[in-house]
């Protein structure tokens, strides 16, 4: 899956992944098909947002049209996605086509609201599917279980020993984002310990 | 493994926090005077209870916030933790101090 | 009924959990043998006969199988072969799977014939702590530890790599129980009706524990019909995880609890994509530690036998196995225990000669099934001795005096293969204790129990001393809903089933027999009654002490069946209460686990994470050879097309790009410097903090190198940083310390100046960096960017641009590590590759080429800039020459602490450049500085090198940056640089560290 | 002290072993005492015994709150060798190297010091560069190391991974010949026994609870079994200093923190020497009973605890089975945790304290086994002289306000990175 875009650099952007993605099917497939599905979100733009300025934030979401959200939560659709960072600290996901960063600069005042461009330095993997959250439970002691971690929900933290953030997009959907620098050996370490149940890469 | 409340994002293994150290030193104020005793103590000399200890944790593969945590140091009980500029000690006042 | 035929000669005609219709074939020590699906490799050895499976550590007795579990003493195997060989592994424990190869060990050449059986000869040689007392002469103790080595040990390693696949999982739960008898079941389906989150974990392939090895009736039924309700209902319910084959070892701080599932250990190997073991990291809020009890033996001559067994054991190999572990068999025993298995063999028409009970009075309610079964009871008597080296062939019993403490009357000897032995049983507090608990004695079952609560880990059943069924079954039931109430889910209900056991009457303790002989207490480490006894008599009393002495309990069992009675007769010794002797500290873990299940996938390639820049299949593809740089991977050199990786290819290539870069152009990497994005009003005044020169004048569109201190004074950090905008910063710091200059800020904006309206983010990754380097990189810079001007005035030395590369936004900071013009192009990651690409394009009207780390490293030494040799964590900013840097108009960190003494004292080693006198010789980085190479140790040390060009390409000549001390430098202009190591001597001349431009001209114009 | 030979041996067998004395007494402690050592450690002990052996004073006492050698003594991964790096430590440790080497002779009893040698393996050029330098330093100093190269361990060692699938490739090693490893609980039972021999009162199950001074001098310790007069007293309790200077108000440069160590099943012989992995916190010895001793990293938290912690285990064992995986399949047995003084600079503090009669022997981080023999020489030479030996000048407490720090690793005031 990637996301329809219409940045001018498009063809010449190239993802972190470009150069370990297999397209099919992997692993233990039974014949009910696989039980995980694993792509890449790309091209994307992710903008950290920080201010402490409640007004302006408002205004923002205004502008934005999706609300911010609280602690370890997140709001959006994958049109335009908001994830809480930390304490007045937000990261704003969207298929790269305007310039977001833009858009908001000219509205607010630079000294109350503080953007970093963060669209290259991470990669974005989707996990979708009904094993997809024993995977998890496999890189990280956080409680995967839907009653802690349900829709909406998103958690920063050590997956496979490297800091990553997962939004939890939907109940068997995920977004993971990790360091850029370490996206070939994250993929590589995912699909290991996605084998056993089966997957496929679209 | 110690599991450690990080006051924003909740309870997380230790291992997403990298240990900062004794959270009770006084850094002397930048523009004082320099008083050599006072630097030498902030930087090298540590109470080092058996017991109750006030320390800095920062939540570095969380939310990067660093978290104040009450621990006993001879059980590893985690008592309370809390923002840096909270004082868990005088929280969790009737709490022996050496156990 | 179809009954498939084989060699088992004591295998029973039925009874049962064995699957006759599946018969497995398996060898020991090479030899054939057919068992029964449902079987253990022990189970299966007995019903073949078998009963010689081992050699003891020390003095290589013959041993059979002693247990029916995983305390086994004796019968240790290396199951499997080649890459799969597995030493010391338990035959109680493993279960029976098609062509399963097992052998004995500890033996040479065979198990009948072994030569070091010789030890037991010499074993009145050999006791306790015996080589504390020789071996001090010359030749000295390594030469006596060759042979003693050789000796010792059990099982050999191997050399292979392991084929298979380790996992880890991470699980959450209300309610975690561990063990799955009577007491873990009953706790499970009232936690599980109360809705809780629960996870029972049991080390056996199926539920039942004690009640599989047992001939119990629930509301009438086989104990068995329950477990399957009862695990029938369990499995409906989704709150509810059972994990069978999954062994709790380890109960640590926060209520975590660690077990291993052994996925496939119980095939020929594993399935596709399954993995041998998994680790869980399982995090409860309440525990309930159900992990029953183990039976200890009686501490007698010669009772070690092959054919003396635990009387359960015994019980479980009929009961469970329908194996007759020997034909005519004699029970031993202090407490009723012994008689639950004098009757299960009777029943099972196993001659039963005598029940051995050393208590003065037999239990009523025994009587009337004695005499059904025509079962002989010798009160008040002990076994004093048993008979036949490779097996149990009699046994020598006699009565006890008043006291207990000698044989009265003739003993008489009958004859006998099995010998099924009960001291008692010891609840497994092992978990409580790993937990922080602290056990207590109770005198009414002669065993150390829990005590007051550590954490969140209650115990029930057996492993708190509760012995009787009933009792396990209602315990585990409450312990349960008293969770649930404090979980605040609703209590459950659920009728506790009837049992058909009998009342049990105390135990009257008997840690020994009376007399002489030897009297095993570790059967696995020999550790005898003697040694003990010994241990005492020179002073090694405290149970620490007594373990350590005599290696009580330090065999792979951990003295599961030895160590309370050794404690027992130490006690006996001081004359003391058991309870005062204390226990050894409890250690995980529960039984020794694999160490691949703890490694998980992190091995071989994927040890640590490997880290690449955005050009790194570009490197890849274009012959660059790599260097670790943390976890970075960094191209070090680039080989042409033709060149195969050799030394002087190496040379070659990095001279060449020396070369270009100094008189044309060349491209190297730097995306792996630290990268930090500063915000917020207050910024100019926080780099003012954390940097020690100053930096409020700093106007935008500029850079500024700076470096930062430690609170201590010494240099923690260097590298440039640019002013972007009236309150946007952007920092560079080295590699290695990218990560911890980010903390370093991200501590004093959040805990010492919270005030500061500063902002920092880490955008390492979000940017591809590369240099464009050498006198003609103006020139290709100018073509890259047609629409704006480059030259000298427009675009400055230290200036910093933000422009449009061919649609992509850039960042360009003219700022130079290799001396020459320089600019260093930022541009976001994912167009790294392109602008990397088209840089080399347009550049090749100038023979431009990308470089590596080895020509970077060799040009900045040959600028005498500073890199992680000299900033080694020990050095001033004076030390390397940088105390200009140190601006006296403001405090910043590290500002007080640098004034100590020590810090300015003139003798201190400052950085030098080093030149070898003879112009040629290549000084290897890690030589020492001395006035004479001739010099005997100790020799006084002036410095050392810390980086060397072997060949400058620029100035023709080797050269080296070094320290060495003030003192020197102000007298000597010569000095020797030795590497005995190398047995290499140099003399060198101690120059400038700026070897080339020292003007820096080529930087400014 | 009845002498231990092959002959005695022999001799008491023949009579059951009925003969043998006590290793030591159990005596009821005097009223007053020359010198109290605080800790029947390694440390504690080996400075009562030279106090006695080398400076003639007898009536000492030495204090240990549960059983003799019961602390790190008994919990180490008892590797010996000498190779340091900056003079202060180097010429300290090299003395205690060569104690050692007749250790046991010198306390008649077996203390098992096995010269194996001691790899420090290194993976990248920088790691060749450092231990070039720490090599040659050594030679320099006297102490014997040498340099190899990747052909050369490879023939020592054959079970490390020198394939192509591993992460960090073996370059080269520093290796000391004449480090090694010792059997603990011997050494601590020597050196009582032999202190003992020497009229040293050992006080088992005597916990300290505190002090009474007069001017700025300890005239009482207070203890579990009654209050003893000094003359003069020493603290040797790593791990214990930070809690046992609370008592009298002192704050010393020290943080206590658990280091781990775990040990398999026992083999046959595998591994002959000792090795530390360079790319990760790991190195491995074989026990002479068979079981592979492995050692780590710290927790890296303040801790009293002497518990095992999985999480570091597991980051052990990945280090292990990078640099040997053959060990996949084996077994642990049992894992532990020892508490450590870790002090701001890496290095021990040995020497006088701020208070006139009170001597400091503290800070050991990991090197406290290796330092026991030294330790106890110049820890008695300092109290019997009130003056630092020569040996362990450097290694005062005042450095640190002097600016004076001995970094061996140049980690800076940061305990845990030691």
């Amino acid at each position: 899956m990637t996301e329809v875009n219409t940045s001018k650099n498009s063809l010449r952007r190239q993802s972190g992944l470009a150069h370990v993605i297999n397209y099919g099917q992997f692993g233990n497939v039974t014949l009910n098909g696989p039980s995980l599905f694993i792509c890449e979100r790309h091209p994307l733009t992710i903008l950290q947002l920080d201010t402490n300025k409640s007004k302006t934030l408002t205004d923002i979401s205004n502008l934005l049209n999706v609300e911010f959200p609280h602690t370890n939560t997140c709001n959006g659709d994958d049109k335009r996605r908001i994830l809480w960072l930390g304490p007045n600290r937000w990261l704003i996901v969207e298929p790269e086509h305007e310039c977001l960063q833009t858009l908001i600069n000219n509205e607010f005042n630079s000294s109350e609201v503080f953007l970093t461009d963060l669209s290259h330095g991470k990669s974005t993997v989707r996990l979708r599917g009904r094993n997809a959250r024993d995977v998890l439970m496999k890189g990280s002691g956080v409680d995967w279980h839907l009653n802690s971690f349900g829709a909406d929900y998103c958690a920063h933290t050590k997956l496979f020993d490297l800091a990553a953030t997962v939004d939890c997009r939907d109940i068997d959907v995920f977004d993971i984002y990790i360091a850029r620098g370490f996206a070939e050996d994250f993929w590589g370490t995912l699909v290991d310990a996605a084998a056993e149940f089966g997957y496929q890469v679209d | 493994m110690l599991i450690i409340n990080c006051p924003l994002c909740g309870p997380r293994d230790h291992a997403e926090f990298t240990y900062v150290g004794d959270a009770t030193k006084n850094r002397p104020k930048n523009g004082d005077s320099s008083n050599d005793n006072a630097w030498y103590d902030f930087v090298y000399l540590r109470d080092n209870p058996k017991g109750l200890h006030e320390e800095l944790w920062q939540h570095s593969f969380g939310c990067r916030c660093f978290v104040k945590v009450l621990r006993n140091t001879l059980t590893h009980e985690i008592i309370a933790t809390g923002m840096p500029k909270d004082n868990l000690i005088l929280k969790e006042k009737g709490l022996e101090l050496n156990v | 009924m179809f009954r498939f035929q084989s060699r088992q000669q004591q295998r029973l005609d039925d009874g049962g959990q064995i699957n006759r219709l599946a018969p497995i074939n398996f060898t020991f020590d090479g030899k054939k043998f057919i068992g029964f699906e449902g079987d253990t490799l022990a189970s299966a050895l007995l019903a073949n006969g078998v009963r010689l499976v081992g050699r003891s550590f020390k003095y290589h007795r013959p041993r059979g199988i002693y247990s029916a579990g995983i305390e086994e003493p004796n019968a240790l195997v290396a199951l499997r072969s080649g890459d799969r060989h597995e030493p010391n592994t338990r035959a109680t424990a493993i279960e029976l799977f098609p062509g399963l190869e097992a052998k004995s060990q500890n033996r040479w050449p065979n198990l009948l014939l072994d030569y070091l059986q010789i030890n037991n000869l010499l074993s009145p040689f050999l006791s306790a702590g015996f080589y504390y007392k020789t071996f001090m002469g010359l030749p000295g103790w390594h030469f006596y530890e060759y042979f003693i080595r050789k000796a010792a040990g059990m099982g050999d390693g191997t050399k292979f790599k392991d084929p298979d696949k380790y996992d880890k999982k991470h699980v959450h739960c209300d309610i975690l129980i561990v063990g799955g008898g009577p007491t873990g079941i009953s706790a499970a389906v009232t936690a599980g009706r109360a809705g809780a989150r629960v996870i029972l974990v049991d080390n056996h392939p199926k539920l039942g524990g004690q009640l599989n090895g047992e001939r119990y009736f629930l509301d009438k039924k086989p104990a068995h019909h329950w477990v399957e309700q009862c695990v029938e209902e369990l499995d409906g319910l989704e709150n509810v995880t059972i994990a069978t084959r999954t062994s709790a070892f380890g109960y640590y701080d926060s209520d975590v609890v660690n077990a291993i599932e052994s996925v496939s250990d119980h095939l020929p190997e594993p399935l596709g994509y399954q993995c041998r073991q998994r680790l869980w990291q399982i995090r409860a809020k309440k525990v309930i530690l159900a992990t029953g009890a183990t039976e200890r033996p009686i501490v007698f001559s010669n009772n070690d036998r092959p054919g003396i067994m635990l009387a359960s054991a015994a019980r479980r190999y009929v009961n469970q196995y329908a194996v007759k572990p020997g034909k005519k068999a004699v029970i031993f025993t202090n407490n009723d225990d012994g008689y639950k298995t004098a009757f299960d063999l009777a029943r099972s028409g196993i001659e039963v000669v005598a029940v051995v009970d050393s208590r003065k009075n037999i239990p009523e309610h025994f009587e009337k099934e004695l005499n059904e079964k025509d079962i002989e009871v010798i009160a008040s008597s002990v076994v004093i001795d048993t008979y036949g080296y490779f097996g149990l062939n009699s046994v020598k019993i006699g009565t006890l005096s008043h006291n207990g403490k000698t044989i009265e009357s003739n003993p008489y000897i009958v004859s006998a293969d099995l010998l099924a032995v009960s001291g008692g049983w010891s609840p497994n507090v092992h978990l409580y204790c790993h937990s922080g608990g602290k056990p207590v004695y109770n005198d009414s079952i002669e065993a150390f129990v829990p005590g007051e609560l550590s954490q969140n880990g209650h115990s029930a059943g057996a492993s708190r001393g509760s012995f009787s069924l009933t009792d396990c079954l209602q315990e585990g039931h409450n312990i349960a809903n008293t969770m649930a109430e404090a979980l605040d889910l609703e209590v459950a209900e659920q009728i506790i089933p009837e049992t058909n056991e009998n009342t049990i009457v105390p135990i009257e303790a008997l840690w020994r027999v009376p007399g002489k002989g030897k009297k095993f207490v570790d059967l696995q480490d020999d550790v005898t009654e003697s040694d003990i006894t010994l241990a005492h008599r020179e002073g090694y009393v405290s149970v620490e002490h007594l373990k350590r002495y005599t290696t009580l309990g330090m065999g792979t069992d951990q003295g599961k069946t030895s160590n309370l009675n050794g404690q027992a007769i130490m006690a006996q010794e001081k004359s003391e209460p058991i309870e005062k002797i204390g226990t050894t500290t409890f250690r995980p873990p529960y039984t020794p686990i694999a160490l691949g299940p703890l490694a998980g996938r992190d091995i071989g390639l994927s040890y640590k994470h490997t880290r690449r820049s955005a050009m790194h299949n570009w490197h890849k593809q274009h012959g660059a050879i790599f260097v670790e740089a943390g976890q970075w991977l960094r191209p070090q050199y680039y080989l042409n097309e033709m060149e195969q990786p050799s030394k002087e290819n190496m040379d070659k290539a990095i001279s060449r790009e020396v070369q270009t870069v100094r008189t044309s152009v060349g491209l190297v990497d730097v995306s792996t410097l630290g990268k930090i994005d500063i915000q917020g009003k207050d910024s100019a005044e926080f780099l003012n903090r954390v940097y020690t020169n100053g930096w409020t004048k700093l106007p935008i569109g500029k850079a500024r190198y700076g470096i930062m201190l430690r609170e201590d004074g010494l240099v923690f950090d260097d590298g440039t940083t640019s002013r972007l905008d009236e309150c946007h910063y952007f920092m560079t710091t080295t590699t290695s310390n990218a990560a911890a200059v980010l903390s370093h800020m991200e501590y004093y904006l959040q805990v010492q100046w919270p005030k500061l309206d500063v902002k920092v983010t880490s955008v390492t990754e979000q940017w591809a960096a590369m240099a464009l380097a050498g006198p003609k990189s103006r020139n290709v810079l100018s073509k890259l960017l047609p629409t704006i001007n480059v030259d000298n005035e427009s675009f400055p030395f230290m200036g910093v641009r933000e422009v449009d590369i061919e649609g992509v936004p850039a960042r360009i900071f003219r700022i130079s590590f290799s001396g020459e013009l320089s600019y260093e192009i930022n541009v976001p990651a994912d167009f790294g590759e392109f602008i990397w690409q088209r840089i080399l394009e347009v550049g090749k009207a100038y023979s431009i080429r990308p470089y590596g780390t080895e020509a970077m490293g060799i040009m900045r030494i040959e600028k005498g800039h500073v890199a992680g040799p000299e900033l080694d964590g020990r050095t001033t900013a004076t030390d390397l020459g940088l105390q200009k840097l140190l601006s006296s108009k403001k405090d910043f960190i590290g500002s007080k602490m640098m004034h100590r003494e020590g810090l300015k004292d003139e003798n201190r080693p400052r950085l030098v450049g080093l030149v070898p006198v003879d112009k040629k010789s290549r000084v290897k980085s890690g030589a020492i500085l001395v006035k004479d190479p001739t010099l005997a140790p100790p020799v006084p040390k002036l410095g050392h090198v810390s980086s060397s060009a072997y060949l400058s390409p620029t100035l023709g000549h080797p050269i080296s940056l070094g320290f060495v001390s003030g003192n020197i430098i102000e007298t000597t202009k010569k000095i020797w640089a030795v590497s005995p190591l190398h047995n290499e001597s140099h003399e060198l001349e101690i120059t400038d560290p700026v070897f080339y431009d020292q003007k820096s001209e080529r930087l400014h114009d | 002290m009845a002498k231990y030979s092959i002959f005695n041996i022999i001799k008491n067998a023949f009579n059951e072993d009925k003969n043998w004395a006590r290793a030591w007494r159990d005596p009821e402690p005097k009223k007053s005492y020359d010198v109290i050592i605080i800790g029947a450690g390694g440390h504690g002990l080996a400075s009562a015994f030279y106090l006695a052996k080398n400076h003639g004073i007898r009536n000492i006492a030495v204090l240990e709150k549960g059983y003799l050698g019961g602390g790190n003594t008994g919990r180490n991964t008892t590797i010996v060798r000498s190779n340091y790096m900056l003079d202060e430590n180097a010429h300290f440790y090299e003395k205690s190297l060569q104690l050692w080497e007749q250790l046991s002779s010198e306390l008649n009893y077996n203390v098992m010091f096995s010269q194996r040698g001691v790899l420090n393996l290194a993976h990248t050029d920088s790691q060749i560069d450092a231990i070039t330098r720490r090599g040659n330093t050594m030679r320099l100093n006297g102490i014997d190391a040498e340099l190899l190269d990747e052909k050369q361990i490879r023939k020592l060692m054959p079970y490390l991974d020198f394939s192509n699938d591993v992460r960090f490739p073996i370059k080269g090693g520093l290796l000391q010949r004449r480090g090694g490893t010792a059997r603990h609980d011997a050494v601590a039972w020597g050196l009582a026994r032999a202190a003992d021999s020497l009229g040293v009162d050992i006080i088992q199950n005597c916990e300290v609870i505190g002090f009474e001074e007069t001017g700025n001098k300890i005239t009482v310790v207070k203890t579990s079994r009654g209050n003893f007069n000094c003359g003069k007293v020493g603290f040797a309790v790593a791990g214990n200093t930070g809690h046992l200077a609370s008592l009298i108000n002192l704050k010393l440069p020290i943080e206590s923190h658990v280091l781990q160590a775990f040990v398999s099943e026992p083999l046959k012989p595998m591994i002959d020497h000792v090795v530390t992995f360079g790319a990760g916190h790991f190195y491995i010895s074989q026990s002479d009973k068979g079981g592979l001793v492995f050692g780590g990293d710290i927790d890296m938290y303040n801790s009293y605890a002497q518990k095992g912690n999985l999480p570091l285990i597991e980051e052990v064992v990945t280090a292990g089975l990078a640099m040997i995986p053959s060990l996949s399949r084996l077994r642990i047995t049992r894992h532990w945790g020892g508490v450590m003084d870790m002090s701001m600079d890496g290095s021990p503090i040995i020497g006088k304290s701020p208070i006139d009669n009170l001597y400091l022997n503290c800070g050991w981080c990991y090197g406290g086994f290796k330092a026991t023999p030294g330790s106890g020489w110049v820890f008695a030479h300092t109290i019997a002289n009130d003056e630092p030996h020569s040996l362990n000048k450097g290694l005062n407490l005042e450095r640190f306000k002097k600016g004076r720090m001995v970094d061996e690793r140049g980690a800076g005031p940061f305990p845990n990175r030691h």
